[in-house]
């Protein structure tokens, strides 16, 4: 299916849960957290859509909105992609955990949570992925500010002939 | 359970006795060193005169590895214009250590101050010392090499390709000057031609100079974009003319430096060692008198150029090379530049020392470059040698040519390795060049 | 002693061919002797797992209980950096995650960036980075081509491997100055043309890895040795690694025939000739095979493009400060290592607002726990090498 | 002058030191001669050229120049080890490599030690220094050590029956186990015309094993146990080890060499030279399937020495056995 399809056929399935995007080529589909997991579960079984094929699941920080969740598929048989979108609140925001449709959601998931603090209920193990266990903080935030940067002062600041 | 058929293991077998007959890949690099090609991303070279503070390429490095500090400077008027200020660069210092060589501020550079130079070894035992400083980055630009021609079917850069057209008329009139001469005159001419040129050429460079701030004209270096079409026409124009042009070798009767002897001895050399440089510098010293003294019998003598003995002239310049580089405002007298022999007569006061035999790459000078800059406020034939052209130079005569000889031979002495004593030298020599202008021109800051 | 009670409670398994036995389950309850489990760290510093990947094993014996990666050791937070770097020095930084096939990590950047500008690329740069790209790609899978017998033992495919890969490189430094950061592609087309006679460089250099190929296939692939140490083992079903997002030769060699050149062709690879490669048993040994699979494909494409290369600018005029309009963006390459794709959100400012890697390297090491379980120590070592992965791929 | 040297000679105590000397002499220099001839070999098996620099021609004083370096390297032992038996290890290792050169018949009367039973001697003594590796492997108090030691005497039990069993026949076949008697029974094209050629290859697979060599490296195997029971060893007692490994493959390949292919015996003058150039031969084929070969898995080799070798090399004694009997000449 083409994205164009894709989104008419999601629409069909589950109508106004979805709120359908297509950019550049790709089907974004954002949910409510509550429907995360029905979406997914449609995405992973749903037999026109048989997304098999893990792509990722990403953090992206939306400032006031909160934080996005952002699950990329695809299926291998139809060949076709489908990025599921949800929006958490920037405290406490959690969504359900896919890790036990898609196997490698696991590491993602872990990923996502260090790096945006958000919660997957019913991951198996959400311990930090990448980085130490005593890390504080969740570095893909924008308050997070990038230390080497701050560290030191930009030698372009300059103005010529200062 | 391994199937041992023993078919693939017999098969395996033949492949690594068939290797070992052959020759192996291996390249043994400290004897044998790499032929790096021209975009080899080595080391990153400053031409400082190039430089216009303008702050890009600090501002596009990715990891914040550049530093410049600058100040600015009136500028007198030079006829009744107005006062103008221009920045003049006081550091330029690039930290290896933090470097990614991503060629980002070379390519970002609108006034071809940098460039990549292949050569690569230049680690150290303390980081801070990756820390390359101006004169260091100005050292490597000696070995920066002109850029591979592109493959066909590439669109040539606008600018390469005017100076490429207007080069090609000039190569075009200059083989037809050159025709002219070789009827008229003996086989073993010019250096009457040479010993005039260079001055000719001083005016055009620094003409030339004044297209230098403009991204798109032809810098006055051969490593600037256009630099390979440079090297190609000057050897199209000046190729028929050099090699019938230049001076048979000079022979001289074998003798000792007793100075350089003397030195030697004291700075701790051994006999042996001592007796064979102070030869060397005798032989050098011999030849570019025997040189001078034909040049001055087979001419009226040269505009003696007056320089300083630290900015002595050059020996050997290909002028050849020189004048197509500082296209294309050389246009105006092409025939001549690109008919001077590739071998200019040494200025006389040029012949003392070893160390005397340098070029005066004063192309560096501000003068030259800035737009302001009189042509004979800095007079000397050196000027046009650009320092590109001096690096074309290296490769054949790099000793004599940009080497400090005093410091190449103590490092070689200290047992330091041929090239780091090289590279050393020719920061060296940098530095003194750079004290001699401050002390001499007066013109920079 | 270790393998004797390996063989005792092992359940053998056979290849769909018939060759090859690995043991992959047992049953503790069977055992008649009493054993301490042991902890052994295989990592982060240990030859096997070149760079710094830390797996957790417990063995009982030489038989593994468990297998956890302990990934992070070299995460550089390039998502975060790229956050703080406009989309040139994306490019210079997106190279350095799998370092072995920097063009290729470029070219997604590049086409990510392009997609959302709308940006017409030149025919001309197009083939070029379709012949830079396959080359990369025959880079990196000779660099494994090389390790993987080097783990298995085999010390000598590893030399001829960088005997092989010099030539390329030579290409390469000629072409780019750069020999493993190549920094090549800008938005919008190519840093600059080809040096005059690189096409001919890489013509004449096709039929000369040709030629060093069959010497893999005598003294790699066709050693009754290799072959017993590899099949039968690590075997990855189709199903399982599509779940666990595998991709690459590891996929096509589970019988999967996902290549994004050929399934969602970017550039022009739909109109150059080639095949994706399969494997049957998705064990290690298919794994190997289809990496060689592949180095001949890639030099089939290369034929084909080196004839191809129109003459033309290589570049589109930029505005200075290059901006991606607000939105965001998917692209999806073919990595040698497998399937690379790129996320980006972009709120029309010089640098992304958020740049997700989806690195291959991620995905494949993340099915290692499946994989090892109930495998043999050796075992995990013909397992882990027929992973080819790159540990900067993983940690990004 | 000769008659004295002579008399001077029969005396024992002269001749002992004598002997010693000489033994030490070809234990110091062939495994050395061997070490650099992997590095070389192998080199250019893998299109390179090795070590190039050390004695200046073409690197022939490499394996010297690392001798020295290794003495100047610091000696650690790990705070854990068991330090008596570390510091033992290397010595226990390397002392019966240096013996199995006393039993080789060099030429028809250089034997330094004649024994009747020398075959088993040596083989026997060849198989010590697996103690020595043990040992190495138990006191590092590492794991990968430990691993890399229980697989050496998992490998080193299994192959010694096929080695023996296939050295058997030979005794079999010549009616002896006197080395010197062995070699003089043979022509000078040894035993590799005959069944006996294929007591030939499991006796130089056995060796191999016993030797630890690719592709039956497991107990060092680089990529999975870092370095068996060398992981934790630096310095001097590190190079005894290394020397122990290539004195191993002089020895082994002497042993096979008189055994199989006729010793010193050869076309045109018999003589030590020969002994030597059949040693340099099958070490360049030890060196030759190194750099070829991947490893073998530990229970791979298990089973190909159990269910394999052992039951040919009991065929063979069986096929020698009758024919002996049946006095069927070869």
């Amino acid at each position: 299916m083409d994205a164009d399809a894709l989104r008419d056929h999601l629409v069909a399935e589950l109508g106004d849960a979805v709120e359908p995007e297509v950019s550049y080529g790709t089907l974004t589909v954002t949910v409510a957290p509550g429907e995360w997991r029905r979406v997914a579960e449609l995405a992973r079984r749903g037999p026109d859509l048989v997304c098999n094929f893990f792509d990722f699941l990403c953090g992206v920080d939306e400032e006031a909105d909160g934080i996005a969740v952002v699950l990329h598929v695809y299926s291998t048989s139809h060949r076709h992609h489908l990025q599921i979108r949800t929006v958490v609140p920037r405290d406490g925001g959690h969504v359900p955990t896919v890790s036990d449709l898609w196997a490698g959601a696991d590491w993602h998931e872990r990923e996502t949570a260090e790096l945006f603090g958000v919660g997957f209920d019913g991951h198996p193990n959400l311990a930090k992925l990448l980085l130490p266990e005593e890390f504080e903080g969740f570095p893909l935030r924008k308050e997070f500010a990038l230390l080497t940067r701050e560290a030191k002062p930009w030698p372009g600041a300059k103005e010529p002939g200062e | 359970m391994p199937a041992l058929k023993g078919v693939g293991l017999l098969k395996g077998l033949g492949v690594t006795l068939k290797t070992m007959t052959r020759p192996a890949a291996t390249r043994q690099y400290p004897h044998v060193k790499p032929d790096l090609p021209a975009r080899s991303r080595g080391v990153i070279a400053l031409i400082e005169e190039n430089c216009t503070v303008c702050m890009l390429c600090a501002r596009e490095c990715p990891d914040w590895c550049i530093y410049i500090d600058s100040h600015k400077e009136q500028v007198a008027p030079k006829e009744g214009g107005r006062a103008r200020t221009r920045n003049l660069l006081d550091r330029f210092a690039i930290d290896f250590a933090l470097c990614m060589y991503c060629g980002i501020c070379v390519e970002v550079c609108p006034f071809d101050a940098l460039h990549w130079s292949p050569e690569f070894e230049y680690a150290e035992h303390q980081i801070e010392k990756l820390t390359h400083e101006m004169d260091t980055l100005r050292t490597w630009a000696y070995s920066v090499p002109a850029p591979d021609p592109l493959e066909e079917g590439a669109i040539e850069p606008k600018e390469i390709e005017s100076a490429r057209k207007a080069r090609e008329a000039v190569a075009a009139k200059a083989a037809a000057a050159a025709e002219q001469a070789r009827a008229a005159a003996p086989p073993v001419p010019a250096p009457a031609a040479a010993a005039t040129q260079p001055a000719a050429a001083t005016t055009t460079g620094a003409a030339a100079g004044t297209a230098t701030t403009t991204p798109t004209a032809a810098a006055p270096t051969p490593v600037a974009g256009d630099a390979a079409p440079a090297a190609s026409a000057g050897a199209a124009g000046a190729g028929t003319t050099t090699a019938a042009a230049r001076p048979a070798d000079v022979e001289v009767e074998p003798g000792i430096d007793q100075a350089t002897y003397d030195r030697l001895l004291a700075a701790g050399e051994s006999d042996r060692t001592a007796r064979a440089k102070a030869k060397a510098a005798y032989m050098r010293r011999a030849k570019a008198e025997a040189r001078a003294a034909q040049a001055a019998g087979a001419t009226e003598p040269a505009p003696a150029p007056a320089a300083p003995a630290e900015a002595a002239a050059p020996t050997q310049v290909p002028a050849g090379e020189g004048a197509p580089a500082a296209e294309p405002a050389s246009v105006e007298t092409p025939a001549a530049a690109t008919a001077a022999p590739e071998t200019a007569p040494p200025a006389p006061s040029a012949v003392g020392t070893p160390e005397g035999a340098e070029p005066a790459a004063d192309a560096r000078d501000p003068d030259a470059r800035s737009p302001e800059g009189d042509p004979t406020a800095s007079g000397t034939a050196a000027e046009v040698v650009a320092p590109g052209a001096a690096a074309a130079q290296a490769d054949a005569e790099h000793l004599e040519i940009e080497v400090d000889q005093e410091t190449y031979d103590r490092l070689i002495e200290a047992g330091e390795p041929e090239r780091t004593a090289r590279a050393k030298a020719k920061a060296a020599y940098a530095r003194k060049l750079r004290a001699a202008q401050r002390d001499g021109g007066g013109a920079g800051s | 002693m270790a393998t004797e009670l390996g063989q005792q409670g092992g359940a053998a398994f056979q290849a769909a061919d018939g060759t090859g036995v690995g043991i992959i389950v047992r049953d503790k309850a069977d055992r008649e002797l009493h054993t301490q489990d042991m902890t052994l760290n295989v990592g982060p510093q240990h030859p096997a797992t070149h760079g710094v990947l830390r797996v957790l094993v417990t063995l009982d014996g030489e038989m593994i209980e468990d297998a956890q990666p302990v990934i992070g050791y070299m995460h550089r937070s390039f998502e975060k950096l790229a956050e703080y770097r406009d989309y040139r020095q994306i490019i210079a930084l997106v190279n350095r995650h799998d370092w072995v096939s920097s063009i290729c990590n470029e070219l997604g950047v590049a086409l990510v960036v392009e997609r959302q500008m709308d940006l017409e690329v030149p025919e001309r740069a197009t083939w070029i980075r379709m012949l830079m790209a396959e080359w990369t790609r025959v880079l990196n899978h000779l660099m494994f081509v090389g390790s993987y017998p080097l783990e298995l033992g085999a010390i000598t495919p590893m030399f001829y491997a960088f005997r092989e890969r010099e030539e390329i490189q030579a290409l390469m430094e000629w072409i780019t100055g750069g020999r493993l950061h190549l920094t090549y592609c800008r938005v919008g087309g190519l840093k600059q043309d080809l040096p005059r006679g690189a096409i001919q460089m890489s013509r004449d250099l096709v039929p000369r890895m040709r030629e060093r190929l069959k010497e893999y296939e005598d003294l790699v692939l066709g050693n009754e040795i290799f072959a017993a140490r590899t099949k039968g083992i690590g075997v990855l079903p189709a199903d399982v690694a599509c779940s666990y997002g595998v991709s690459g030769a590891l996929l096509q060699a589970a019988g999967v025939p996902e290549d994004s050149r050929k399934t969602e062709p970017y550039l022009f690879y739909d109109q150059v000739e080639f095949d994706v490669p399969t494997g049957r048993n998705g064990d290690s040994y298919d794994r190997y095979a289809t990496l060689l699979a592949r180095i001949r494909e890639s030099l089939r494409i290369i034929e084909q493009v080196n004839e191809r290369i129109p003459p033309g600018p290589v570049n589109v005029k930029l505005p200075k400060v290059v901006r991606a309009p607000q939105g965001h963006a998917y692209v999806r390459t073919e990595a040698p290592l497998g399937q690379l794709s790129y996320y980006m959100v972009s709120h029309n400012e010089k640098t992304p607002w958020r740049f997700k890697m989806r690195t291959p390297s991620f995905n494949n090491v993340s099915s290692l726990p499946y994989l090892l379980k109930g495998t043999l120590l050796p075992d995990m070592i013909a397992v882990m090498g027929s992973m080819f992965f790159i540990v900067g791929d993983i940690d990004r | 002058m000769i008659d004295a040297a002579r008399d001077l000679l029969d005396n024992y105590w002269v001749l002992m030191p004598v002997k010693v000397l000489a033994v030490l002499a070809i234990f110091l220099t062939f495994p050395l001669v061997v070490g650099y001839m992997e590095h070389k070999v192998m080199a250019h098996m893998q299109a390179r050229l090795g070590p190039m620099e050390a004695g200046r021609f073409h690197g022939v004083l490499q394996l010297v120049a690392d001798g020295i370096k290794f003495v100047q390297k610091e000696s650690i032992i790990p705070k854990a080890a068991d330090k008596w038996v570390f510091a033992l290890a290397p010595a226990v290792a390397l002392i019966p490599a240096i013996l199995v050169f006393g039993f080789i018949p060099y030429g028809p009367d250089l034997v330094p030690i004649r024994s009747d039973v020398g075959l088993f001697v040596t083989l026997a003594l060849s198989s010590v220094s697996v103690i020595g590796v043990l040992m190495a492997a138990w006191s590092s108090a590492n794991k990968y050590s430990l691993m890399g030691g229980i697989r050496a005497a998992a490998q080193l039990i299994a192959y010694e029956l096929p080695l023996v069993l296939a050295a058997a026949a030979v005794a079999m076949q010549a009616g002896s186990a006197d080395l010197a008697v062995i070699v003089e029974r043979q022509g000078w094209w040894g035993y590799i015309v005959g069944p006996l050629v294929i007591g030939f290859f499991v006796y130089g697979t056995a060796a191999l094993a016993e030797l630890t060599r690719p592709p039956f490296d497991m107990p060092v195997a680089d990529s999975e146990l870092v370095f068996g029971h060398l992981t934790e060893y630096t310095g001097l007692r590190f190079a005894f080890f290394l020397l122990t490994e290539y004195a191993g493959i002089v020895s082994q390949s002497a042993i096979a060499a008189t055994l199989f292919l006729g010793g010193w015996k050869g076309p045109f003058l018999d003589g030590p030279w020969w002994l030597a150039a059949k040693v340099l031969a099958l070490s360049f084929v030890v060196i030759w399937a190194r750099s070829t070969y991947p490893r073998l898995r530990e229970d791979q080799l298990q089973s190909f020495a159990w269910l394999r070798l052992v039951p040919v090399s009991l065929a063979l004694l069986l096929v020698v056995g009758f024919l002996k009997v049946y006095e069927v000449g070869i």
